[in-house]
């Protein structure tokens, strides 16, 4: 077995040397390499290309190779994916000899040669020092704790459950369903909330899936592939070991405290009480009494500086109720104050124009002049300036409902903690945006529903079927695809910590990015191998030089430094 | 001004300029890789090392590099909010202008350490990057273990 | 786990490389399932590649989306084929046929290497500029570097770039090819296929393209994007002068009885994006959206129209009826926007160096997704509901839960 | 300082370390000992030993007390007869886990406005003690001359030319406590050369101190060839101050914490103009 690497220099069909003639190039890394095995070929990223210099690598038993090539965007990657999968052990490093240099330098043959010999002693230099991280296998616990039974938990724990993996499925309260059970029809389409409920605890009643009521989440601890999950059944300690977490604990509404007078003035409820109303009177198919004039009154403690978002669903909600008591009564006359109403897409701007159809009035109101509620006692009329035409109105009402957002739950922020989950400023948890919203930074945990978001009920479930999904293809790989996270083409294992150079001094378990280092009690800080990706943060602010990341480590690029480092020349005789 | 310039010149008029490139590979590298593919012509001063995340350059290698006698040091990350590794990069930055403050309180200029957050992800960019940076570093002596060693 | 050689080991196809169908394959081959890609163009990405920034993050289009298309490109379920369509489905004995067509383009993006021996040997022989350096798609992606582009009015067939390439990657005469037909039996079927832009001619009280200067949202994007001809300069595409003034008009041709009922349901935060990136780059203009209603309802997009406002971009709640171009001094024309400030009520003309019109967006059409009895296939991204990135990609995962979980039934218990 | 205060400060430590002997608390108090010659750190465990305890000069003690008191079991501890500079390095060394919350137990003594001046200490004053008015460092001539006078890099090189590469600094420093440290590192310093490459020896153990450095100037007074480290540490963290203000509006000294308060910022970079939205031919 040679030490010394097989270089290969692929001069892409001769275009390489009318820049860069071998010989200039040979003689150059030879002047420094004395000993260095060069071979030049036409072209590296051809499938027999790589059998052949794989072969010519077995048969001259080098341990490790350099490819002077193109980019790793343009071909590189190919050619060194190539190489590992017919020979995982060896370690090979690409230098970009084509983009990077020729291409760049065309103008300046011989610098762009001297940079050439450069980056092929740099390559050099990096294998020299290079170590060959072990192959790193976890394996993960086939079961998936969620959090929540609301109507994402459920759609979550449904989909897992039919693609063979375990369940525990953590609930709050008594029964599964969560604000779901308060919701009697659904936008747009008007759904029985009941019905849509029964299809997805249909799906999540499944001998996989073990449905745990009246149980809160107190602690999670564990890395992933191995989460201990410390939940409290009535007050009763129990554990659940999961190898993937997917939060859904849902949101909780913000009720009006005394905002248009609600709680004085009988008559001004909040939508959620509407909501239950409306569920009674459809239930005994009844019309409502003693109402004639219904005034909406949106945004409500949303859209202001105290609590700067759009909830998203209060506007389908209200015009469902909208129409769902013109329906009840087609002579009440109902109106809504708006600050824009938020139907996005094709299904819900149709529910909006029913509803204007149906003969429900729109408003829009300004925050600046908020309408307000009249009344003795019972609410009589409400008073606004028209936005759009700077009109005073007067509209009588007999019932005043407000549309409250949803406001994260207690929960989320210690969740989120344990789970290494940001949350934004509102107190929502955060995914990995834009690509990723239901993913953690943390692998193996997974969010959905209103836990993110405020959203309808139809969202929720699809997002817990997105996140399911994603779970299960953590749970199914063996061994995480370090070649998606790293350095294009070569395979990096986590940072590693010499523990007797370790000072303990923790700059590092408060820098790491990913929480993957950590230190026990007054005991050793320690690298968890599967959070850790690499970013090498730990390397740059660890004091005492413990931390490394193998295959790019501090002394490799020293002596990269070493070979870019400009050679004594009459310039710097003249300088002395 | 912190160091004369340089009126050293090479016999071909210009100063060997030697500068290193710590280039995030998923923002930097990608635009050194598209000047490469629009063939633009830049100066041959500097040398791409790629890094998983600007995170993980040390501020330590970054003064070996200036002991090594290279002009110029850049660091180059993604846009502070883009970071592929959880905000990583917002720290490094830290660590890196702090550098640059030491490098100027010695006496070096700060314009040495070239810092770039999300400006080199096109290939135009880091074309200029880098010509600009060489221009820089072409006014300024090199700094070399005898510049700062005994008189 | 998916046993390869089951009757269920067919591939899944799924049609577009969107960001929708690029999760949904990956989040496929991640249990097991093999997967075949087809997609139209010749770069992975779709829309969101050819976007300069993304809302409400600010983040670069191209740059998050590559990394899955690399991973889609390196994963060894996945089979890709690029310049590839969806004709329809049949279904034969209880399978799922799905007819394809292949037209591939002169230049094999697989096995070109990039030398640019091609265009050496055309310039020798060749009408000039017959074969140009391109980028695939407006942006490029690591996975698409600038490509040979063989121009098939002026190229005279005379074979030799082919003759000159090394990989044969080119061949002339696969420009006058007919699209070849494939038949590949599938599982199962995930739509992706994404939305086009309007012709926004369609609303005439807009003056479309008869104003060098007013745009469509995707022209303004491509003609401003970092990427593009100007790499991020605004300019007038008139005279090329800086504007000083930049217009936003929404819901063109959507929400409108006329054409487009529905809500694109993406065009708010896209021109209040646009809007703050003009700001940023001119802070001395003035920049106005007209609104009708500003639906910037998801994570954080309300905080990002509070920041929009704040900059100094200037929300008009209006729908304007006319937009008709005015002399400028020292020749030339502007276009101006006509319309009723809602808060005052009165009309106001005013000019603005640059109109962008933002609205209407078609799903594209998914062939064969409708059956004679039932729907074939799950659909996701925009071509089933209006959607933006972050909602197309839950949206592509959902779909690819339906799938497996129709494969796992068909297998009886797990993958 | 007036003598008769002097005195009197001198008998309040003096009863405190008594009472702690008293009580138990300490299996001993270090502290400096009069001697004919000088003065010495001596660890004081009986109370007429502590006749011969003396408060001056200002000898920083932290590094003593931590060699002498981090291999102590659970329940002993030592005192220590400390100015403000070793208190915050007994936090410092806390906080970074190198010793054992309590092991170390600091009866504090404020410096002058005098000794302030010399240690260009900006904190002088202990807590509890009445505060004693501080000096802005960045104020003081010494550090001016040297980190902002446009000839500073001569000054810096006649210095640094003048180390003999002994670690005294390291060595002294409270904070430089390291099991390896990078400055015998090959790939950091380059071993066998004389003076030490300055750019790495003197700059690198600085970046380290940034966010740590409790300006007690043990190195400087420990360093034989009498190199001005003390204001070089107290430039750089002064600077590190700034950024963090500037950055995330707070004073925490971290090298770590990520700013938060600029979330969204966007492009920049430090040459003069930006860098994107112009082709350049």
């Amino acid at each position: 077995m040679s030490g010394t690497p097989l270089i290969f220099i692929c001069t892409c069909y001769e275009t390489l040397s009318r820049t860069i003639p071998r010989g200039v190039l040979r003689t150059g890394i030879v002047a420094r390499r004395p000993n260095a095995h060069i071979e030049f070929v036409p072209s590296l990223c051809r499938r027999e290309d790589i059998d052949l210099i794989a072969g010519l690598i077995k048969e001259r038993k080098h341990a490790s190779v350099l490819l002077a090539a193109c980019s790793p965007f343009a071909r590189g990657n190919v050619v060194l994916d190539g190489l590992a999968r017919r020979n995982p052990a060896m370690q090979a490093s690409l230098v970009d000899v084509r983009e990077g240099c020729a291409w760049v330098h065309g103008g300046n043959p011989d610098a762009a040669a001297a940079k050439a010999v450069d980056l092929v002693c740099m390559g050099l230099a990096g294998l020299r020092c290079r170590e060959h991280s072990s192959e790193f296998h976890f394996q993960p616990v086939r079961r998936v704790l969620v959090v929540g039974a609301g109507p994402a938990g459920l759609a979550a724990a449904g989909t897992l459950a039919r693609l063979g993996i375990e369940v525990s499925l953590a609930e709050r309260m008594s029964r599964p369903g969560g604000l779901l059970n308060q919701i009697g029809r659904l936008f747009p389409y008007n759904m029985p909330g009941r019905e849509f409920l029964a299809t997805f605890l249909s799906e999540a009643s499944h001998p996989c899936v073990d449905l745990l009521p009246k149980t809160s989440v107190t602690r999670i601890e564990g890395d992933p592939g191995r989460f201990e999950a410390h939940l409290s059944l009535e007050g009763r300690d129990m554990t659940v070991t999961a190898g993937a977490v997917i939060l859904a604990c849902g949101a909780m509404p913000v009720l009006p405290q005394n905002r248009f007078h609600s709680g004085e003035l009988s008559g001004v409820i909040s939508q959620l009480e509407l909501e239950t109303r409306l569920n009674k009177l459809e239930r005994e198919e009844s019309a409502p009494a003693g109402i004639a004039g219904a005034v909406f009154i949106q945004c409500v403690d949303a859209r202001e500086d105290a609590r700067p978002y759009c909830s998203t669903i209060c506007c389908p909600t209200a015009l469902k109720n909208a129409l769902r008591l013109k329906n009840l009564n087609r002579d009440i006359s109902v109106t809504v104050l708006h600050r824009g109403i938020m139907t996005p897409g094709r299904d819900l701007e149709e529910l909006y124009r029913q509803t204007m159809a149906s003969g429900v009035r729109f408003v829009a109101f300004s925050p600046a002049s908020p309408p307000e509620v009249h009344g003795d006692g019972f609410v009589s009329s409400v008073s606004l300036t028209d936005a759009l035409s700077a009109r005073r109105l007067e509209i009588a009402a007999d019932l005043v409902v407000l549309s409250t957002p949803l406001k994260p739950r207690p929960e989320t922020a210690s969740l989120a903690g344990d789970l290494g989950l940001r949350l934004d400023e509102i107190g929502f948890a955060c995914g990995t945006e834009p690509m990723q919203p239901l993913v953690a930074p943390t692998p193996g945990v997974y969010l959905c529903g209103a836990v993110r978001w405020p959203v309808s009920a139809q969202e929720a479930v699809d997002q817990g079927r997105a996140a399911a999904i994603k779970a299960a293809g953590f749970l199914a790989q063996g061994a995480l695809d370090l070649n998606r996270l790293f350095l294009p083409g070569s395979r990096r294992g986590p940072a590693s910590i010499r523990t007797e150079a370790c000072s303990r001094c923790g700059r590092c378990v408060s820098g790491c990015p990913y929480g993957a280092c950590r230190r026990e009690k007054n005991g050793p800080v320690t690298v968890c191998g599967i959070r850790c990706r690499g970013c090498g943060l730990c390397v740059a602010v660890c004091p005492s030089g413990a931390v490394r990341i193998p295959e790019q480590d501090s002394a490799s690029v020293r002596a990269m430094l070493r070979e870019i480092a400009p050679r004594p020349t009459a310039l710097r005789e003249v300088h002395r | 001004m912190t160091e004369p310039a340089s009126d050293i010149l090479s016999p071909n008029g210009c100063p060997e300029i030697r500068a290193v490139v710590f280039a995030c590979r998923w923002c930097a590298l990608v635009g050194a890789d598209r000047a490469g593919k629009e063939r633009m012509d830049l100066p041959a001063s500097f040398r791409v090392i790629p890094v998983e995340c600007a995170a993980g350059v040390e501020p330590d290698l970054v003064l070996r590099a200036f002991a090594e006698g290279l002009d110029g040091v850049a660091v180059m990350g993604c846009h502070l909010g883009g970071c592929r590794h959880n905000e990583a990069n917002r720290s490094a930055r830290l660590r890196l202008m702090l550098l640059q403050d030491l490098l100027e309180i010695i006496g070096l200029d700060r314009r040495r350490l070239l810092l770039s957050w999300g400006t080199a992800h096109e290939g135009y960019q880091f074309a200029g990057l880098m010509r600009e940076f060489t221009a820089i570093l072409t006014g300024l002596p090199p700094v070399d273990s005898r510049l700062l060693g005994p008189c | 786990m998916h046993a390869p050689d089951s009757p269920d080991s067919l591939p899944v196809l799924v049609v577009g490389a969107g960001v929708a169908g690029l999760t949904a394959a990956l989040d496929l081959a991640a249990l097991g399932i093999p997967v075949v890609l087809v997609e139209r163009e010749g770069c992975l990405g779709g829309q969101a590649v050819r976007l300069d920034k993304l809302y409400p993050s600010d983040h670069c289009g191209f740059c998050p989306v590559w990394t899955d298309a690399a991973a889609c490109l390196a994963h060894p379920l996945i089979t890709l084929h690029r310049h590839t369509s969806l004709e329809g489905l049949a279904e034969e004995d209880g399978r799922i046929m799905a007819q394809l067509a292949a037209s591939p383009p002169a230049v094999d993006l697989d096995a070109c290497v990039f030398c640019g021996l091609c265009l050496d040997a055309c310039e020798a022989r060749g009408v000039p500029g017959t074969i140009k350096m391109r980028l695939e798609g407006m942006l490029s992606a690591p996975d698409t570097p600038p490509v040979p582009y063989l121009n098939p009015v002026l190229c005279s067939r005379c074979g030799e770039c082919a003759g000159a390439c090394p990989t044969g990657a080119i061949d002339p005469l696969r420009l006058d090819r007919p699209p070849q037909e494939v038949r590949l039996p599938v599982a199962d079927v995930i739509f992706a296929t994404g939305f086009t832009e309007n012709d926004t001619t369609m609303v005439p009280e807009y003056l479309p393209d008869s104003h060098p200067d007013i745009f469509s949202a995707l022209d303004f994007e491509a003609w401003t994007s970092e990427a593009g001809p100007n790499a991020g300069r605004i300019a007038r595409r008139s005279n090329g002068k800086t504007p000083r003034s930049i217009g936003f008009i929404q819901c063109v041709g959507s929400r409108d009885q006329r054409f487009q009922p529905y809500c694109s349901s993406v065009c708010c935060m896209h021109a209040l994006k646009q809007a703050r990136w003009a700001k940023r780059r001119l802070p001395a203009a003035s920049v106005a959206i007209f609104f009708t209603d500003l639906r910037a309802i998801g994570k954080g997009y309300e905080a990002y129209a509070r920041a929009a406002a704040k900059e100094g971009v200037l929300l008009v709640r209006s729908r304007p009826g006319l937009v008709f171009c005015l002399p400028e001094e020292g020749g030339g024309s502007t276009p101006a926007v006509h319309y009723e400030d809602t808060g005052s009520g009165e009309l106001i003309t005013a000019e603005f160096d640059i109109v962008v019109l933002n609205g209407g967006l078609t799903a594209c059409p998914m062939p064969g997704r409708s059956g004679s009895s039932t729907q074939t296939g799950s659909a996701c991204g925009f071509c089933e509901e209006p959607a933006d990135v972050s909602r197309s990609v839950v949206q592509g995962s959902r779909a690819a839960a339906l799938v497996a979980m129709r494969l796992a039934s068909r297998t009886g218990g797990g993958l | 300082m007036i003598q008769g205060q002097g005195n009197i400060m001198h008998n309040a430590v003096r009863d405190k370390v008594r009472l702690m002997l008293a009580g138990r608390e300490v299996v001993g108090v270090l502290g400096l000992c009069g001697e004919k010659k000088g003065v010495v750190p001596h660890v004081f465990t009986t109370a007429e030993d502590t006749a011969r305890l003396v408060l001056e000069p200002k000898w920083p003690l932290a590094k003593t007390g931590w060699i002498i008191a981090r291999a102590f079991p659970e329940g002993e501890a030592l005192g220590m007869v400390c100015r403000g500079c070793d208190v915050r390095a007994v936090e410092e060394l806390v906080k970074a886990g190198q010793i054992r919350p309590g092991a170390l137990k600091t009866i504090g003594v404020s410096c002058s406005a005098a000794q302030a001046e010399v240690c260009l200490c900006e904190s002088p004053s202990v807590p509890g003690e009445e505060p004693v008015a501080g000096i802005d460092p960045m104020s003081m001539p010494a550090v001016r001359s040297l980190c902002l006078e446009p000839d500073r890099l001569d000054r810096w090189r006649e210095h640094f030319s003048r180390c003999i590469k002994c670690y005294g600094c390291r060595n002294s420093c409270p904070i430089c406590v390291c099991p390896a440290c990078k400055l015998e590192d090959d790939a950091y310093v380059t071993t066998g050369t004389l003076p030490p490459d300055p750019l790495t020896f003197h700059l690198i153990r600085a970046m380290h101190l940034a966010d740590r450095c409790v300006g007690c100037g043990a190195c400087q007074e420990s360093c034989p060839s009498g190199l001005p480290l003390l204001p070089l540490h107290l430039a750089v963290r002064n600077a590190l101050r700034q950024r963090e203000v500037s950055l995330n509006g707070a004073g925490s000294l971290s090298l770590m914490t990520a700013p938060g308060a600029e979330a969204g910022t966007l492009w920049e970079d430090t040459l003069g103009g930006r860098s994107n939205g112009r082709r350049r031919a």
